[in-house]
C-alpha cells in the first residue's frame, strides 16, 4: 500500500544543457508556438520538418532520446486503437478503397486521417514533455506569471491565477500522504478496496473521499488565515525576490523559433494537405 | 512603557447575531509589553487561539477594542500596518507554507509588503541565517521534518521584521526534539533580536522560559503573573486542566514533606542549587 | 494472538530510482497481553513496522505471522486479521466520516457484516470502553466532537471490531494535558481490564516510560533495543545519542547525580523521582 | 475579475485534489465496459463551482485541464483543445444548474408547502422520513450530473471535432462511460457537499 509511489509531478530532469538554461518564458512561448503550428499541420511534409526540428531540440537538451520515446510507451495501445478506428471508419465520398475485411473497409482517406492524428498527438506530446523535462515546476510557474502579467491590463488577475497553481502543486504531495493514511485507516476497519462490483466499489469511495475533502477544506481555511496574516492581499503592490533574466541564448532561441515558424507556416500554406 | 498590544474589555462571539452564536471571549483585558516573552496557556477550547487572532486583526472584536501600537484593529485601514507590527505563526506548519522551495516561501511575506528586490533578498538571507536554516534554502518543504517546517514558517514571519511575533501552539504538531528546537528559536529571537514573543502552548516546560504567563479557561482570563507566582497555586492550575512543571511538582512535594526547599522553583538548576544547600 | 516478525525488510518506492530501505532484518515476537512501547526518532520506521502487524503492509522480504497466519500467504484472510489487530492512527480525522458518532463506530462491524442487534451492542460497548456517553453522544455529529472526544471515538471505532491486539500510533499528539490523561487512562483500562495486547507507538518518552512494560527502540530501520522498560531506560545515554528526548524526570535525576546526589538510575516518572529524592534527603539527614 | 484570497486558496487546493485523483488512479472506478473504468477526477471542479461559485469552478477546471494536458492519460489529451478547453466549462455549468434549480426548488417548496405537508401527514412516518432525507438535495444532484455531463460531452465533442475518434465511437464511449460517471459524480457531489457543510456552520444548511 503505497500511493505516493506513483506520483511524478513535473517530470523535470535536471541538466545543464542550453535548453535547460533558457529562460522559462522562452520555452513556454516556443512550446505554445509549436503546439499551434501542430494543430494546423495536415501534410507529411510539415510533419517531416517538425520531426527534424524536434530531433534537434532533443539533441541540444542532452536528454537521452530513449527517455523521450519511453514516455510515449503508455500511450501506445490507445494510439493503435485510435489509428485502427480512423482507418476503418473515416471516409470521404471520393476516396479509394484500400482493402476490405469482414464488414469493414479501409480507405485511403482513412489511412491518411489515421496517420495524421497519430503524428499530431505524438508530436504534441513530445513538445510538452520536452518543456516539462527541461524546466522545473517553480521555473514554469514563474515564467507563466511573468508572461501573463500584461493581461492584468485587461483585468485578468494573472498573479492570483498563478498563485492557485503554486498552491495546487504545494498541496498535492501533502494531500497524497493524507490520502494514504485515510485509505489505511479505513482498511484497518475492514474495508477491502479491491473487492466487490461497481456499486460496492463506488460505495467504498465515501469513507475515503469525505475525510479527504473535509481535511482539504480545513487546510484551506488555515492557509487563508496564514496568507492573510502574512499580508497577502492579491497580486497588487506585490514585488518579487527573483525576476527572470533573458540571456543571449534566449535571443538566439527566439531567432531560431521565428525562422522555423516562418518556414513551417509557408509549408502549411503552400503544401496541399493530405486530407 | 508603551504597550505593543492592548485589549480593552474584549468580547468575541463566533457567528455573532445568528442562532448559532457561540461566545468565545469574555471581557479580556491584557497587554503585551515590548521585549517580553508572554505565555498564553489553557486547555484546548479555552479561547487562547481566538484571543491570539485578535492581536493582528485576523478577528475583530464583537465588543471592546484591540489596540496595536496605538492603532485599533477595528479600523480596516490599520490592518496592513498592524500586520507589519504583529506577525503570526500557526499550529500546523503544512498549512502555512505556500511555495515549493524554502527560500521562496520566506520571501512571500516581504514580497507582499512590496519591498524592493534587494531588500527582500537581504531579509531572506538574514532570516535564514538567524534561524540556522541556510542549509535548507533550496529544499522543498515536503522533504523537511515537521520541526524544520515550523522553523521555516517562523523565518517567513521573521523576514517581515515584526516587532512582535505571536506563536499559536507552534509545537503542538511536533515531536519532542522539534519542540525543543522551536522553543530555543523563540527564546533566541526574544533575547537576541529583541522581538516580543507571545507563545501559546500547553507544555509547561515551555512556559517556564517566559517572563509572564496568563491562563485562560472557558473564554475568560483566569490567572496572570510570572510563571513562578502562578505555579505556586498548584491547585488552581490543575483545576484548569494544566500540569505543573516537573521541577515545581518536585519542589512543592519536598516542601510539603518539610524539607527546606522553596515551593516556587521552576528551573532545574534552581532545584539542584536548593538541594545542594541541604547537603 | 501472538505476532511473530521474522527477518523483515522493507523499502519505500521499491523498483523506482528513489528506492529507499526503511526496515532492516527486524525480528520481534509479541505475546498475548503485553503492553509494548515502540519508540525511536521521527522517520526511524516505527509506523512502517507497526503497519506490518495488521497487514496494512505485506512483507516482500521476511515474514509476519499473526496468530499462526502468514500475511504473505494468499490464503490468509487479511480483512479478518485487520479486525483482530486494530490500528488507530494519530489523527482521528483520517477515519471519521459518518454523519453520527454511532454510525461511525458501527462502520467496522458493518464491514464484518454482523446483524444489526450485534452491531448496536458493540457500539454501545465500545463507547463505554472509551468513556463516551452512549445516550448523549450516539447521534452527535462526529465533526462536532472536541479533539479529545474525536480521538476516543476513533479508538471506539476500532474497538468495535473486537480486536485482540490494538496498535496505537502516536494517539496523544497535539492533545492538551487533560485530553492526554484521559486517553492514557482509557488505554490503561483496555489493557488491564479487557486484557487487550497494546502496541503503543509514541514520540513521548514520558508516556512510553510510564505505561509500557516492554520497550522496543527503533533507529534507522533497525531494532536497537528490545527489553523491559526499566532496562531500556537505564541505557539513557544511548537513547539520547540517537536523538530521543528523555523523560524530564529522568533528566533531572541524572543532573542531580552529577551534582553528587546518590540517586538510583532508571527513574521513569515524576513521582518516582520525588520519592527517590525524599529517600536520599532523609538518609542525608540521618547521617548528620 | 477580482479574486479573493479565499477563492485563490480553495481553487488551488481543489486543483491539488484533481491532480491527486489523476495520479493515484483513485479517480478511476471500474465499470463493466471495454475501457474498464469511469473517471470522477472532475468532481472537485464541480464542488468548486457549487460551493464557491463559477470563478472557483473555472480556475479549478483550468488546473485540471492543464495537468491533463501536461501529463495526458490518453493520447488525445496532448491536444490542449481537448484537454484544457472543455474543462473550463465543468464548474461553470455545475454552478449555473445548481443556482437555477436552487431558485426553482425554493419557489416550489414555498408554493407547495401546505399541500406537501398534507401529503406528508398522510404518509407513514417511515416513508416521510426517508423522503425528507432528499429535501433540498436536488440542486446538488443536478449540478453534479450536469457538471459531469459537460465533461463527457465537451471532451468527446472536441475529440470528434479534432478528428481523433470517429463520431460513432465517441457516442458509444459517451453512453458507456458518461452515464455511470454522471451517476457517481452526482451522488458524490451530494455526499461531499453535505459533508463539507457540516464543518462550515455559517453556510446555508440545506
Amino acid at each position: 500500500m503505497e500511493l505516493t509511489k506513483n506520483i511524478t509531478l513535473g517530470v523535470y530532469l535536471p541538466g545543464t544543457s542550453i535548453i535547460h538554461h533558457l529562460d522559462p518564458r522562452t520555452k513556454i512561448i516556443a512550446a505554445m508556438v509549436l503546439i499551434v503550428l501542430l494543430l494546423f499541420s495536415r501534410s507529411y511534409t510539415t510533419y517531416s520538418l517538425i520531426f527534424l526540428f524536434t530531433a534537434i531540440i532533443v539533441l541540444f537538451s542532452g536528454i537521452p532520446p530513449g527517455y523521450v520515446v519511453r514516455g510515449l510507451k503508455p500511450m501506445l495501445p490507445v494510439l493503435v486503437i485510435m489509428w485502427i478506428f480512423q482507418l476503418f471508419l473515416f471516409k470521404t465520398p471520393d476516396t479509394t478503397i484500400l482493402f476490405e475485411w469482414w464488414i469493414l473497409e479501409a480507405t485511403e482517406a482513412g489511412l491518411h486521417m489515421a496517420n495524421l492524428i497519430t503524428l499530431r498527438v505524438l508530436f504534441l506530446f513530445t513538445v510538452t514533455t520536452l518543456l516539462t523535462l527541461t524546466t522545473s515546476v517553480v521555473n514554469l510557474t514563474d515564467g507563466l506569471e511573468s508572461l501573463l502579467k500584461p493581461l492584468r491590463m485587461i483585468g485578468l488577475p494573472s498573479q492570483e491565477l498563478v498563485m492557485t497553481l503554486v498552491i495546487a502543486l504545494r498541496f498535492v504531495l501533502i494531500l497524497a500522504e493524507e490520502l494514504e493514511k485515510i485509505v489505511k485507516a479505513q482498511m484497518a476497519r475492514g474495508v477491502a478496496f479491491d473487492q466487490g462490483n461497481f456499486i460496492q466499489k463506488t460505495k467504498k469511495l465515501f469513507p475515503v473521499f469525505l475525510p479527504l475533502f473535509i481535511g482539504a477544506f480545513k487546510r484551506a481555511e488555515e492557509l487563508i488565515v496564514a496568507m492573510e496574516s502574512r499580508s497577502y492581499t492579491g497580486g497588487k503592490g506585490r514585488t518579487k525576490m527573483k525576476t527572470l533574466q533573458m540571456s543571449r541564448a534566449d535571443l538566439a532561441a527566439a531567432v531560431v523559433i521565428v525562422t522555423y515558424s516562418i518556414i513551417l507556416i509557408y509549408v502549411i500554406v503552400t503544401v496541399e494537405p493530405v486530407i | 512603557m508603551e504597550k505593543i498590544i492592548e485589549t480593552i474589555d474584549l468580547n468575541y462571539s463566533y457567528r455573532a447575531g445568528t442562532s448559532e452564536e457561540v461566545r468565545a471571549l469574555y471581557d479580556i483585558n491584557i497587554s503585551v509589553l515590548p521585549g517580553e516573552m508572554l505565555a498564553i496557556t489553557g486547555q484546548n477550547g479555552s479561547g487562547k487561539s481566538t484571543l491570539a487572532r485578535h492581536f493582528n486583526g485576523l478577528l475583530t472584536p464583537s465588543a471592546g477594542d484591540v489596540i496595536v501600537k496605538g492603532l485599533s484593529t477595528r479600523n480596516k485601514e490599520n490592518i496592513k500596518e498592524i500586520r507589519k507590527v504583529v506577525g503570526m505563526v500557526f499550529q500546523n506548519p503544512d498549512n502555512q507554507l505556500i511555495s515549493s522551495i524554502v527560500e521562496e516561501d520566506i520571501a512571500f511575506g516581504p514580497e507582499n509588503l512590496g519591498l524592493p528586490q534587494s531588500e527582500i533578498r537581504e531579509r531572506v538571507n538574514w532570516a535564514l541565517h538567524t534561524l540556522n536554516l541556510e542549509k535548507l534554502r533550496y529544499e522543498p518543504p515536503n522533504n523537511l521534518s515537521a520541526g524544520q517546517k515550523q522553523q521555516v514558517a517562523i523565518a517567513g514571519v521573521l523576514a517581515m521584521k515584526p516587532e512582535c511575533m505571536v506563536l499559536d501552539e507552534p509545537t503542538a504538531h511536533l515531536d519532542p526534539r522539534g519542540r525543543r528546537e522551536v522553543l530555543e528559536s523563540s527564546v533566541r529571537l526574544n533575547k537576541e533580536e529583541g522581538i516580543t514573543i507571545v507563545l501559546l502552548t500547553h507544555y509547561m516546560n515551555e512556559v517556564i522560559h517566559c517572563d509572564r504567563m496568563v491562563i485562560m479557561d472557558n473564554g475568560r482570563l483566569e490567572m496572570q503573573g510570572t510563571p513562578r507566582e502562578i505555579f505556586l497555586n498548584s491547585k488552581e492550575v490543575k483545576k484548569m486542566g494544566l500540569d505543573l512543571p516537573v521541577v515545581t511538582h518536585i519542589a512543592a512535594g519536598l516542601n510539603r514533606k518539610g524539607f527546606n526547599v522553596a515551593p516556587d522553583l521552576i528551573h532545574t538548576e534552581e532545584l539542584i542549587d536548593n538541594l545542594c544547600r541541604l547537603k | 494472538m501472538p505476532i511473530e516478525v521474522i527477518n523483515l525488510n522493507h523499502s519505500y518506492k521499491e523498483g523506482t530510482p528513489f528506492e529507499q530501505q526503511v526496515l532492516f532484518d527486524i525480528n520481534i515476537s509479541i505475546n498475548d497481553g503485553e503492553f509494548i512501547g515502540i519508540i525511536g526518532p521521527t522517520r526511524a520506521g516505527k509506523t512502517t513496522l507497526a503497519q506490518h502487524f495488521n497487514a496494512l503492509h505485506i512483507p516482500r522480504r521476511g515474514k509476519v505471522i499473526i496468530d499462526g497466519f502468514d500475511t504473505t500467504d494468499k490464503q490468509t484472510d487479511l480483512v479478518s486479521i485487520r479486525h483482530q489487530v486494530g490500528y488507530v492512527f494519530q489523527n482521528p480525522d483520517y477515519q471519521l466520516f459518518a454523519p453520527t458518532v454511532g454510525e461511525d463506530i458501527a462502520f467496522g462491524p458493518v464491514n464484518q457484516k454482523l446483524p444489526a442487534e450485534k452491531i448496536k451492542e458493540r457500539v454501545q460497548e465500545a463507547m463505554t470502553q472509551v468513556g463516551l456517553d452512549y445516550n448523549t453522544l450516539l447521534n452527535r455529529d462526529v465533526f462536532a466532537l472536541s479533539g479529545g472526544q474525536k480521538r476516543r471515538a476513533a479508538i471506539a471505532g476500532v474497538l468495535a471490531c473486537r480486536p485482540k491486539v490494538l496498535v496505537l500510533d502516536d494517539v496523544t499528539a497535539g492533545l492538551d494535558p487533560r485530553g492526554r490523561e484521559e486517553i492514557l487512562n482509557v488505554i490503561g483500562e483496555l489493557h488491564h481490564r479487557e486484557k487487550i495486547t497494546i502496541i503503543f507507538i509514541s514520540n513521548s518518552m514520558d508516556e512510553a516510560a510510564s505505561l509500557a512494560e516492554r520497550i522496543i527502540v527503533i533507529n534507522q530501520g533497525k531494532v536497537i533495543m528490545d527489553d523491559a522498560t526499566r532496562k531500556v531506560f537505564a541505557r539513557f545515554e544511548e537513547l539520547n545519542s540517537i536523538g530521543l528526548e528523555l523523560p524530564e524526570a529522568m533528566v533531572l535525576i541524572e543532573k542531580l547525580r552529577l551534582a553528587g546526589f546518590n540517586l538510583p538510575t532508571g527513574v521513569l516518572n515524576v513521582n518516582e523521582a520525588l520519592n527517590s529524592i525524599i529517600k536520599v534527603l532523609l538518609e542525608m539527614e540521618a547521617h548528620k | 475579475m477580482n479574486l479573493s484570497v479565499r477563492k485563490i486558496v480553495i481553487s488551488g487546493i481543489l486543483g491539488a485534489i484533481t491532480i491527486l485523483l489523476a495520479v493515484t488512479r483513485l479517480g478511476f472506478i471500474p465499470v463493466p465496459t471495454p475501457a474498464g473504468h469511469a473517471t470522477i477526477i472532475h468532481v472537485p471542479v464541480i464542488l468548486g463551482g457549487i460551493l464557491e461559485g463559477p470563478v472557483v469552478g473555472l480556475i479549478t477546471g483550468a488546473i485540471f485541464g492543464l495537468f491533463s494536458f501536461l501529463q495526458p492519460g490518453a493520447p488525445f489529451f496532448a491536444d490542449p483543445l481537448v484537454s484544457i478547453l472543455p474543462r473550463l466549462f465543468i464548474g461553470i455549468v455545475a454552478y449555473l444548474v445548481y443556482f437555477l434549480t436552487k431558485k426553482v426548488d425554493t419557489v416550489v417548496a414555498h408554493t407547495f408547502e401546505k399541500p406537501l405537508l398534507n401529503i406528508k401527514k398522510k404518509m407513514s412516518p417511515g416513508i416521510a422520513g426517508a423522503l425528507s432525507k432528499f429535501n433540498g438535495i436536488l440542486p446538488y444532484l443536478l449540478g453534479g450530473a450536469f457538471g459531469s455531463a459537460t465533461n463527457t460531452v465537451f471532451v468527446l465533442g472536441m475529440v470528434t471535432w479534432r478528428g481523433y475518434l470517429p463520431s460513432e465511437v465517441s457516442i458509444s464511449i459517451g453512453v458507456l462511460h458518461g452515464v455511470p460517471e454522471l451517476i457517481v459524480a452526482a451522488i458524490l457531489t451530494v455526499i461531499l457537499v453535505k459533508g463539507i457543510q457540516r464543518i462550515r456552520p455559517t453556510e446555508d444548511k440545506a
